[in-house]
This record gives structure tokens, sequence and C-alpha cells, in this order.
């Protein structure tokens, strides 16, 4: 029960924060919610014994790219009201749109009868252990790849941010 | 193996005329050409008459996998329609010599061109074999017109390639439908398409795929329009071209695919097509009647006389059939002629328009001569050979209706008059300051048209043997019909 | 032998268009003046050949030449059939075809286009002898439409004229509306007997009963042909307007051989007519109606040759009322008396005209009689002959017509007695103006005045005297003849006279009756022409007097060709324009350039979705992720 | 039977459909381009949440190996994308993507 505790707190607590997200008038209001959502979401791997995956997410996420986002507000003194909002109308088709898109969702996994094939508390795939043996094993080539994509990434990102036109 | 080389030959032509600098070795290594390939049509010819035509198959693997193979060869109807190509095509060539058209090298290699085209439709014994020279025909056909054509070429020939194409688009999609109906494995060889097993549904696709495909190109009203603009535009061999022997193609592929693959559906809609080609018939003569433009005249009463074709293989009887054949070699020929003694009208008084002609009888009494003969061929006078193919064309009509025949029969009417009225207002009459200093056609120039008043002649007098060569395999595409 | 003098007969003409057609502009006239009646004279020695032989002749009465079509069933060969009847069309043609092309040296001497027109004249005695030795009817329909194609080219000999070349063209197109007639009848024959050939087909329509829809299918086919050929209601505004030929070509074409083709063709297919009495009262009605008709407009018409061709007209439908009333042989006859005095009168009236320096208007005659001694002896004696007076040739023949049609209705008998009252008025009019009283044309013309030279003459006396004597081949019994015609042409009409029921003879005594009123009714018009246009000279109006109704009506010819311009050529040249403008290019057209059209629309519509605005198109993604969605839940 | 299988995975599901919704919402809504990358974020974290549940309930490591790639592709993209916003608002000093309609038509 106590899990289902936490995990019920989890998940208000990262929709609450995605919702300020949304509904933040400044940037910076946006970021913070942000992270606090990411932190929840790194619960819920926690809850799901994905602990690997709850570092690097701490990492990535609330590390790396928050950090990003933060400095791009900042540095560019972004840190003020959206200068004109969107009509109603937009919002409200908007809201229409993905409430609809929400319910087609819900509507379809409701239709799915999952059965839980394995008990994901005492799962051990998600320790470090076992997820590094997989991936430096079946996945050493993509794993490699995906770091010629950061530096590419890299590269990009400093050649866009440079002052001189391209 | 005559076949291949029928094939390659003007290929190979083609290619070297590109190398030749000068318009008159060109002219001359063209002409010989081609006048080569004719000679080999003719040893085809013999060969054929002496012995089975299997001698004339030619088959050689291309994707096994696919069913797909190089198979060319020749019925009686193959070779009578190579043989108005390979006749036709030198005395295009031959008549053209009168103009002198920039880049002579290119203009005479994509005649050339369209001859191996044209040569490898009606050889084709694979679906696919003939839907590619099906498509190769419109490339040199598009540049002729586009390149050295008249005013607004380009809009009107984009329609026409445009037109033309996406009918071919329907027919490619009907073999590839009947290549997956063929008994297994799969196989794009006329023999195996037309064993293919159909439903009454499929079959009535595939008619409808087939039949747009040809009708655009033949062409059948009410899918006409490219074609009186395209005629008008295009340089005169180009037109020759396009009516002489390219419109063949859509009968003849009518004969060679749909006979044999969809008749119960084209006897099922035979009725609603016939009526669309009487209608086209009198339409396209009716309006022929009042067009000034002397090239557009003869384009409405070509579409007046594919009609009456058209209808003559949908009756589907071995007369109409025969005459359909016979019909498309004299059709060929006349307009051929036709177009040429226009083209040598316009080349000497800079116009084609009928109402500013006149009294070029008295000042070129041989070419009033030719283009007499050439009209009397064309508006079915017995004793030439338009007289043949229309006798038995709507003897064949006549036979599956009285009523389509009646109506059909008015084209012998309609063709009197307008052609009469062509004749009347540009040949009879007094001169005027257009044809007054009007010379007569040159020995040259009259040279291209002894072949056709010859062959006019020839098949009027005794058809017996164009019919008999095409006779056993009329029958044999008409006992698909019976089975 | 015998197969190669028969093929012999068409072939020389042949020859003489290729040798004249070919080299028609160096071979000089002398050659031409003998090639060109040469060759037509050879043709008539042959045919007096095979008429004095015929016998061996008509043993094997199908001569094959060579087979020309063949698809399956379908076997035409070009084969000639040599009977009495086609004998006798044979004398006519290449007889007379004879004396008319020695006439036209002298006529066309000083044409430029003398050897064309002797080529073309050629040409055509070739068809008609094709037309006339046909032994199936393909090769019948080659000549058929080949006489058609010579009389345009013959017609429209002055070519530079666009009103002859009119007339030329007319008279092609009126004959092609009847040869498509001749066409489907020649289908219905295929379909109905399985052969065309004259021998299989009439000997199966022996069998057949009489009064059978498709026999009456075919012989009405048939008939339309006739009717366009042989210039009858309604197809007969052609012939009027083909004077504008040379007169030698009138003559030959447009009254001896040609128009009587469609005559000639009813006779040869008696059989299949005998069995059809509905097309009988059809053809009957038909003649008797252009026989009145046309005599009427030659009434007031004053050009010498349009009044002729009226009475072509008439007389051919003289011809047609005996075909209808079954009196073949009449038909026949009068086709053969009526080839002679109506080509003598052409010629004459050629000769008038030659004197006159190309005056056709009679109203500008007069008085010739004393000018051109031999012209108007032998114009008398024409003139005579086709007004009915015995004992020459046209009385016998008219005679025997008239006969015929009394057996048949009393009625129709009547009317064509009219018709020949008028035909002897109109005639002697014609007679009376052209050659009577004094002259009314200009000093010009008056001076230029003279008699015809003797190539020319020599063919007019020919004829005079076939006019006169030529009814001696047919004359009845009551006369105490032979009808050595009648007995010639029995064996061509046998199989129809055994199925059709004999008519009830008229007794001697009405014979004579019938022929007393006939005659004294003509002796009174002739008279009445003579008190009127010679005595009281009142005959003579100017064009633009005002006259009353009927005679509006008659000298407007019925305003038939301004009907027929107004009904059909008007009609078809709107029709042809709407189709062009509206149809062709506002429908069809569009629809064509509409469907491509509708792809640049598209493309140009679809275009402002491309809005830039980026939040729109996640709209729009998103709208798409959740119909995929969507459609998975109803899958 | 552990106390943790009493969270049935349709809470996942449900969950992350919830968090990917206002994702997409924010997205539509915003004008502001940092913020509706930080919506993207939202969404792809909701995919990875669902993902690593999915591979925890079926003990399959794959889906977490997935999850990891995704983070590696998710970072290069959150570099590259503010790089672009960095570069839009030098040139338009605004960071509104309804100024970013040049590309239409």
């Amino acid at each position: 029960m106590f899990t289902q505790y936490i995990f019920h707190f989890l998940s208000i607590m990262a929709l609450f924060s995605a919702v300020m997200v949304l509904a933040s008038k400044k940037p910076i209001h946006s970021v913070l919610f942000l992270t606090l959502a990411f932190f929840a979401i790194a619960g819920h791997y926690v809850l799901l014994n994905a602990q690997f995956l709850a570092v690097v997410h701490v990492i990535v996420y609330a590390g790396a790219i928050m950090v990003l986002f933060l400095f791009t507000v900042m540095l560019l003194n972004l840190n003020k009201d959206e200068r004109s909002p969107k009509p109603m109308w937009v919002n409200f088709i908007a809201f229409v749109a993905g409430g609809m898109l929400m319910l087609t969702l819900i509507g379809i996994f409701r239709g799915y009868d999952i059965k839980a094939a394995h008990d994901p508390m005492i799962s051990q795939i998600g320790l470090v252990k076992n997820l590094g043996k997989i991936l430096y094993h079946d996945y050493l080539i993509p794993f490699e790849l995906s770091s010629v994509l950061f530096l590419t990434a890299m590269v990009g990102a400093v050649l866009l941010g440079k002052k001189e036109q391209i | 193996m005559l076949t291949i080389i029928l094939i390659l030959l003007p290929l190979a032509l083609s290619l070297i005329t590109l190398t030749l600098k000068s318009e008159k070795a060109v002219r001359q290594y063209v002409l010989s050409g081609s006048v080569i390939e004719f000679g080999v049509a003719v040893a085809a010819f013999i060969q054929y008459k002496t012995s089975c035509h299997c001698n004339l198959l030619f088959t050689a693997d291309w994707l096994s996998t696919l069913g797909v193979s190089l198979k060319f060869g020749m019925d009686g109807i193959s070779l009578l329609m190579v043989m108005l190509t390979t006749f036709l095509v030198p005395v295009i060539i031959l008549s053209s010599f009168s103009h002198s058209y920039s880049k002579p090298a290119v203009f005479y290699s994509l005649i050339l061109l369209m001859e191996m085209a044209l040569v490898g439709v009606f050889t084709a014994f694979d679906g696919l074999m003939f839907y590619i020279f099906w498509e190769l025909t419109l490339i040199p056909a598009y540049f002729i017109c586009a390149v050295w054509g008249g005013n607004d070429r380009i809009r009107i020939t984009f329609k026409f390639f445009i037109y033309t194409f996406v009918g071919s688009l329907f027919m490619l999609v009907a073999l590839i439908c009947l290549y997956f109906k063929t008994p297994l494995p799969h196989s794009f060889d006329y023999h195996w398409l037309y064993s293919a097993v159909l439903t009454p549904a499929e079959q009535a696709w595939i008619f409808a795929a087939f039949f747009l495909a040809f009708a655009i190109k033949i062409p059948i009203f009410p899918f006409h329009t490219w074609q009186p603009d395209t005629y008008t535009t295009s340089p005169a061999p180009g037109s020759m071209l396009l009516a002489g022997i390219m419109l063949k193609m859509g009968i003849y592929g009518m004969i060679r695919w749909m006979v044999p693959v969809c008749h119960n559906a084209m006897q099922l809609y035979a009725p609603f097509i016939i009526t669309l080609a009487v209608i086209g018939i009198v339409y396209a003569s009716v309006i022929a009647i009042r067009q000034s433009d002397m090239k557009r005249l003869v384009a409405y009463s070509s579409i007046a006389h594919v009609g009456l074709i058209a209808a003559g293989v949908f009756v589907l009887n071995p007369y109409a059939m025969q005459g359909a054949v016979i019909q498309m070699v004299s059709h060929g020929i006349n307009i051929v002629g036709l177009f040429i003694a226009i083209d040598m009208i316009e080349k000497r008084t800079g116009s084609r328009v009928i109402s500013e002609l006149g009294g070029i009888a008295t000042k070129a009494p041989r070419l009033a001569v030719v283009f007499m003969i050439m009209m009397l061929g064309s508006i079915a006078l017995p004793l030439t050979n338009g007289f043949i193919g229309e006798f038995l064309l709507l003897l064949g009509i006549f036979e599956y209706s009285k009523v389509f025949a009646a109506i059909a029969g008015l084209t012998i009417i309609f063709s009197a008059v307008y052609m009469l009225w062509m004749y009347q207002r540009t040949m009879l009459g007094k001169t005027n300051g257009i044809t007054e200093e009007m010379t007569d056609i040159t020995w040259t120039e009259t040279v291209a048209f002894i072949p056709l008043v010859i062959m006019i002649f020839w098949i009027g007098l005794s058809p017996r043997l164009f019919l008999d060569v095409a006779l056993p395999d009329v029958m044999t595409v008409l006992d698909y019909v019976r089975l | 032998m015998m197969d190669y003098i028969v093929f012999l007969i068409p072939v020389f003409p042949l020859l003489g268009f290729l040798i004249l057609g070919l080299g028609y502009r160096s071979i000089p006239k002398k050659l031409t003046s003998i090639v060109g009646p040469g060759t037509i004279l050879l043709s008539f020695i042959l045919t007096l050949i095979v008429f004095f032989n015929f016998h061996q002749f008509t043993n094997s009465p199908t001569h094959h030449l060579f087979p020309w079509i063949s698809v399956g069933p379908l076997n035409i060969p070009f084969a000639f059939l040599i009977d009495p009847l086609s004998i006798l069309m044979l004398l006519v043609v290449t007889g007379v075809g004879f004396v008319i092309h020695v006439y036209s040296v002298g006529y066309m001497k000083e044409d430029p286009g003398f050897n064309r027109f002797f080529a073309y004249m050629n040409l055509f005695v070739f068809s008609m002898l094709l037309l006339v030795m046909g032994a199936n009817y393909p090769i019948m329909f080659i000549g058929w439409e080949g006489v058609g194609l010579c009389s345009y080219l013959l017609i429209g000999f002055w070519f530079k004229n666009q009103e002859y070349n009119n007339a030329a063209k007319k008279a092609f197109i009126m004959n092609r509306i009847g040869d498509l007639g001749f066409l489907l009848g020649m289908f219905l024959i295929f379909t109905t007997f399985g052969s065309m050939s004259f021998d299989q087909v009439f000997a199966q329509a022996k069998s057949m009963p009489v009064g059978s829809p498709v026999v009456v299918a075919i012989t009405l086919l048939l008939f339309v042909g006739a009717v366009g050929k042989s210039a009858q209601i309604p197809l007969y505004t052609w012939l009027p307007d083909a004077m504008a030929g040379p007169t030698p070509v009138s003559a030959l074409i447009h009254a001896a051989t040609m128009v009587t083709a469609g005559v000639y063709m009813i006779a040869r297919s008696n059989i299949l007519y005998v069995l059809a009495p509905a097309t009988m009262t059809v053809i009957g009605i038909t003649g008797l109606a252009t026989a009145i008709f046309a005599a009427s407009i030659a009434i007031f018409q004053n050009d010498i040759k349009k009044i002729l061709a009226y009475s072509t007209i008439s007389q051919l439908g003289y011809m047609f009322v005996g075909l209808g009333a079954g009196a073949f042989t009449g038909a026949m006859f009068h086709l053969t008396t009526h080839a002679f005095f109506k080509a003598l009168l052409f010629l004459g009236a050629g000769s008038v005209i030659h004197a006159m320096g190309g005056e056709q208007d009679i109203r500008n005659m007069g008085g010739l009689r004393s000018k051109l001694p031999k012209t108007y002896w032998t114009f008398l004696v024409g003139t005579i002959a086709i007004a009915g007076i015995p004992p020459l040739s046209g009385f016998f023949s008219k005679d025997e017509i008239l006969l015929h049609l009394y057996e048949h209705s009393v009625v129709m008998w009547a009317i064509a007695v009219m018709g020949a009252l008028m035909t002897a008025f109109y005639m002697f009019r014609l007679l009376y103006l052209a050659f009577f009283k004094n002259f009314r044309g200009t000093d010009e013309q008056l001076h230029h005045l003279h008699e015809s030279p003797s190539v020319m003459t020599t063919p007019l006396m020919i004829l005079a005297l076939l006019a006169a004597v030529g009814g001696l081949i047919n004359i009845p019994e009551l006369f105490a003849g032979g009808s050595w015609l009648s007995s010639f042409l029995a064996p061509v009409f046998a199989d129809g006279a055994a199925i059709s029921l004999p008519p009830v003879p008229v007794s001697h005594s009405t014979e004579w009756m019938l022929i007393a009123v006939t005659l004294a009714g003509c002796i009174a018009m002739i008279y009445f022409a003579f008190h009127r246009f010679v005595k009281q000279d009142n005959g003579l109006q100017p064009d633009g007097t005002q006259r009353s109704g009927v005679v509006r009506l008659l000298s407007g010819k019925y305003f038939i060709d301004e009907l027929y311009d107004l009904l059909i050529s008007k009609p078809l040249l709107w029709l042809s324009r709407f189709l062009h403008e509206i149809v062709e290019l506002r429908f069809i057209d569009r629809l064509v350039n509409g469907a491509g059209n509708i792809v640049v629309w598209t493309g140009n519509t679809l275009r402002y979705i491309q809005t830039g605005n980026v939040g729109f198109y996640m709209f729009i993604m998103i709208l798409g992720i959740i119909l995929i969605l969507f459609f998975n839940i109803l899958i | 039977m552990n106390t943790l299988s009493s969270i049935p995975i349709h809470y996942y599901l449900i969950f992350c459909s919830l968090l990917f919704s206002i994702g997409v919402i924010g997205v539509l809504i915003k004008r502001n381009a940092l913020v509706i990358l930080m919506s993207i974020e939202l969404m792809i974290n909701s995919i990875n949440l669902l993902l690593a549940a999915f591979s925890a309930y079926n003990n399959d490591p794959s889906g977490q190996i997935f999850v990891f790639f995704i983070m590696v592709v998710a970072a290069a993209e959150v570099a590259i994308g503010l790089a672009i916003v960095v570069l839009i608002y030098r040139t338009t000093h605004s960071i509104d993507i309804n100024v970013l309609n040049k590309l239409k038509w």
C-alpha cells in the first residue's frame, strides 16, 4: 500500500509541475517547475526499480538540460511575460485537441488487458550491473554511435551559437 | 532474327546520325538507312510468306525472376504494321527534304528513334516490352513537336504528352494487374497474359484501363482534343508520324491486347463504345466541314476515320477486323500523302488557310493530281485503298447492327463534303496573290508521292496480298472471343 | 478468247485514260483526237463482236478476271457479266459514247484542257463499262462511284469558275448520299443471301416469298442509290446544276448514260424488285412525281441546257414509272431511245451554243433555222422523237411505258400523259424560240453565227438517224412488229416475269384509243406552243418581270434549291460551327483542360495551408495523430 | 505477492497519457519557443517512463536501454534546439514562434 501512496504522490507532483510549467507566466518559473517534474519522474524510476535510469535521468535532465534551459533564459534575458498571448479560441482549440488526444489514448489503453508478466519490485534488470552488461554487449555499436551523435550535436550547437552569420 | 534487326537497325542509325555534321550527309545517310530498314522489312515479309512466322521470333531472358523477357516476333497483323512503318518513314524523310530543319542531325535521329520505338511496339510479344516501347514513342514525338513545332507548341505538346501519358499509365496498371492474374510463375509473355483467368469485374476494370489508354492514343471521341492541336502545330514529319503510324498503335493495341484479354467486357460494353465511335465519326466529320486550316481539317477527318476503325474492332467479327487492319494501312498511307501535299502547299505559299488559297491546280497541276488521288483514297472511292477498308468495316458493323452501320456510313458522305470543299477552295478556282507565284512540285518531291500512289491503287485493286497475310491472325485473335 | 474480248472492252478506255492522263502535257491535240475517241471505238467494235456472237458469250455469262476481296465467306471476284441486258447497255454506252467523243473533238478544239477532257471522258466510259458489266454488286459499285467521280471532274472541268465547282461538288455529294443507300443495300444483300454476285443472289431470291420485309428493305436501299444517281425526287437538284460542264459531258453523262445507271441497276435486280411490290409502288410514285415535277419546271426555263436537263429528269422519271409498273423492257427501251434523242438534243444544243459563242439563253436566240440548217434539222428530229410523235423512237418507247401504266392504274396513266403533253410543249417551245422567227441576240453574235464543222454535225446526223429509227428495235405487236428488244431481253426478265402476276392485257382497240388520246394531246400542245411562241411572240419575259404566283413558283424551280439550302446546308454549317466552338472548345476541351487545371488549382489552393505558422502545423500534426489513433480504436 | 504489484500497469499508462497530453497542450498553446521545448521534454519523459515501466513489468532490459538512448538523443536535441532558439533570438529579438512564419506558400 505504501508504494501506492508513493506512486500517487509522485504522479500528482509530476502532473502538477507539468501543469505549472504551462501555467507560469515567466519562463524561469516554467524551468523550475520542469525540474520538479523531472525529479518526480526520477522517483518513478526508482519505484520501478530502475536505479540506473533514475540516476541518468537526474544527471541528464535535472542536471544538464535544466542548466541549459536556465542559462538560455538568463543569458537571453527572456524572463518576461509573453508579449501577446494567443487568442482565446486558439487556446480553446488546443485544449480540446489535447483533451481529445488524452481521451483517445486512455480509451485505447483501457481496451487492452495487459498482464504484468513480472513483478517490477523484484526485477533486477534496472540495476547498473545488468544494464551495463547488456549495453556493452548487445548495444555496443549504438552506444558508441551515440557518442558521435553527441559530438555532432556539440559541433552543431557551437556553430549555431557563433556570433557571425554562417 | 530479322525482327531484332528491324528494331536495332533504326536505333543504331539514329545514334550514328547524331555524329554527323552537315545537313546533306545527314539526309543521305538517314534516307538510305531507312530504305535499308524497309528492305529488311520486305525480307521479313517474304520470309513470313514462305515459312511459318516462328522464324521471326526472338527471345532472350531479361528479368527472368519477374517473368519479363525480350520477346519479339511478328504475326500477320504486326507484320503489316511494321511494313507500314518502315514504308512510311522513308517517304516521310524524303518529303521533309524540302524543308531545312535546324539541328538536322538531332531531328532525323529522333525520327529514326521513333521508327525504332514504333517497330518495337508492333513486334513486342511481351507485355512489359510493349509498354516500354509504347512510352518510348512519346519521347521523340514530344521533342519533334516541341522543338520544331509551330505556334504555341510548348503548351500543346505538353498537353499531348500528359494526356497520352496518363492514358498509358492506366495501361501499365492493367498490364500489371493482368500479370498477377497469370498462372504461376507470373510472366509478361503475351500468351501468359492471354491465359490469365479473370472474373467479370476484373475484366471490366482491365478493359476500362486498356480502353482509356488506347482511346486517347487513337483518339476516340471524346478523348480527342489533344489531336487537332498537335497535328496542326507539329512540323509536317511529326504530324505524319503521329497520324500515319502512331495512332495505329492504339488500334493495334486494341486488337493485340483487348480482344484476347477482355473480350467479354468488350462485348458487354461494345454498344456504348461503338456509340461513342459513331458519334465521333459524325461529330468530327461535321466539325471538319468548317475548318479553315487544312491540317486541322485533315486532323478532324482522321478522327472520323479512326473512329470507324475503332468501331470495327469492337464489333468483333472477321470482316470488320480485317477491314480495321487493312484500313490502318490505308489510312496511314492516305493521311501521310495528304500531309505531304499540304506541307508542299504551305512551303510554297506560306499558308495553310483554306480561304487564302485557290487556283493551285492551274499553277501546280502535278500537285493537284496527287492531292486528288490522296483525297480519293481518303474518301474511299472504289479501286483506291480506302474503299477496301471502309467496305469491310462497314460490312462488319452492318452485321453487328444495321443502325450503327447506317450512321457510320454517313462518313462516306461527310468525307466527300469536307474533302471536296477543301480541294475546291485550295486547288480549284482562280489564283490569287498568294498562289500566283506558286510553282509545281519538283520531280524529287514527286518521288515522295509515287510510292504512296502506287500503294493506294495496289491495295485498292488487289488487296489480297495484304488481306491474306493478316487473315489467319485476325482469325486467331477472334478465336479468343469464341472460346 | 471470249474472256479476253470481254476484258478488253473496258481496258481500252482505261488505256486511253492512262495515256492521256499521264501525258496530258506532252501529247499533241491531233494524237488526242485519235486516241480519245479511238479507244471507245475499239470498245464499241468489241461490243459489236460480242453482240453478234452473244450466244457464245452468254453460254457462261460470268467472266472471272481475278479475285478482288476475299475475307472468309465474303468473296468478291473481279468478274464481268455478259447477258442481253449488259450487251444492250454496252452498245448504248460505247456507241453513243463514241459518237459523243467524236463530237467533242470539234467542240473542245479550242479548249486548253483538251487532253484532260478526253482523259476524263475515257475514264468515265471505263467506269460506266464497269458499272454495266460488273457481275456482282461491288463491281457495279466501283463503276457506280467511278462515274460519280468522273461526273464531278467533268462538271467542274472549267475549274477556275467556282460556280461550276460548286455544281460539281453538289453532284458528287448528292450522288454519295445515294451511294450510301446502295452500299447499305449491298450489305443487306450479303447478310441475307451470303453473296453479292448477281447469279447467286438472284438464284436464291427466286425462292423467296413475295413481299418479305428484308427484300423490301434491300430494294428500297438500292432504290435510294438509284434516286441519287438518276436524279429523282428528292435528290435531283444536282442535275440541272451539272449543266455547268461542257455540253458533250451533259450529253454523255447527264443524259445518255450515267443518269440511267439507276434504271439499269433496278432492271438488273428485277427479281428482287418483283418480290417487293411495296418498293415498286414507291418507285412508280417517285418516278411519276419526278416526271411531272421536272416537266413543269422545264416549261419556264430559259437556259437551253437547263431545259434539257429538266427534260432528262422528267424522262428518267418515265423510266422509273415504267420500272414501277413492272415494264422493265419498256424502261430499258426508253433508256435506249432516250440515250439517242437526248444525246442528240444536247449535242444540238452544244452546236447552238458553240455557234452563239457561249450564249445559252433562248431568249437571245431565234431564227437559227437558216443559219444552222444541219443543227436545226437534227434538233427537230430529236424534238419530235422526245415529244412522242410516230414513227420516231420516242413514240414507241414512251407508248410502251404508258401502256403498261394503263394496265397498272388509270390515274397514273393520266398523270403520265399530262407529263408527256408538257414535254411536247416545252420541247417545242425551245425549238420555236431558238430556231424560228428573228434573231434576238447582239450583232456581234449574229456576225459570229456559223454552222458547226462536220466533225460535230456528223455525230448529230448519226444520232438523228438513231433517234428516228431507234424505235424499230421494239415495235409492238400492234404495229405488226416483232418486239425484238423484248425477246432479246426476255431471258433477263424471265424470272421476274414468272413471279409477278401478269397484268390483264388491254385489247388492241383500247391501245389504239390510248395512243390516239396521247397523240392528239401532243399535237395540240405543239400547236399551242407554235401559236404562242411563233405567232404571238409573248413567251419572252426578261428576268425581272413580275409574274403570277404559279409561274414564279415554276420558274423558280419550286425553290427546292433554296429549301435544301435552308433545311440542310445552313443547319449543317451551323451545327459544324456549334460543335466546334461550343461543344469542342467550350465543353470537351475545357473538360480535358479542366482535369489538368484542377491539379494546378489544387496545388495552388493547398499551398495556402502552408501558413508558416508553426503552431498550426503542430495542431494539424496532433489532429493527425488523434485521427490515426482513433481509427485504430475503430478498427 | 509483493506489495508493489498492486500498482497495475494501467496506472502508468494513464499517468503517462496525462503527462503526454499536457505536453501536447503546452506545445499548442504556448508561443514561447523555450516553453515549447520544455513541453517537448515533458512528452519525451512520459514516453521514457512508459518504456521503463513496460520494461520492468515484462522483465525485458531492452526497454530501459531504449530509454537510455532516448535520453541521449533528447540531450542532443535540447542542445541544438536551444542553440537554434538563441540564433532566432539574435535575428528577430524574439522567441515568439509566430514571428517565424517566413517559410510559407
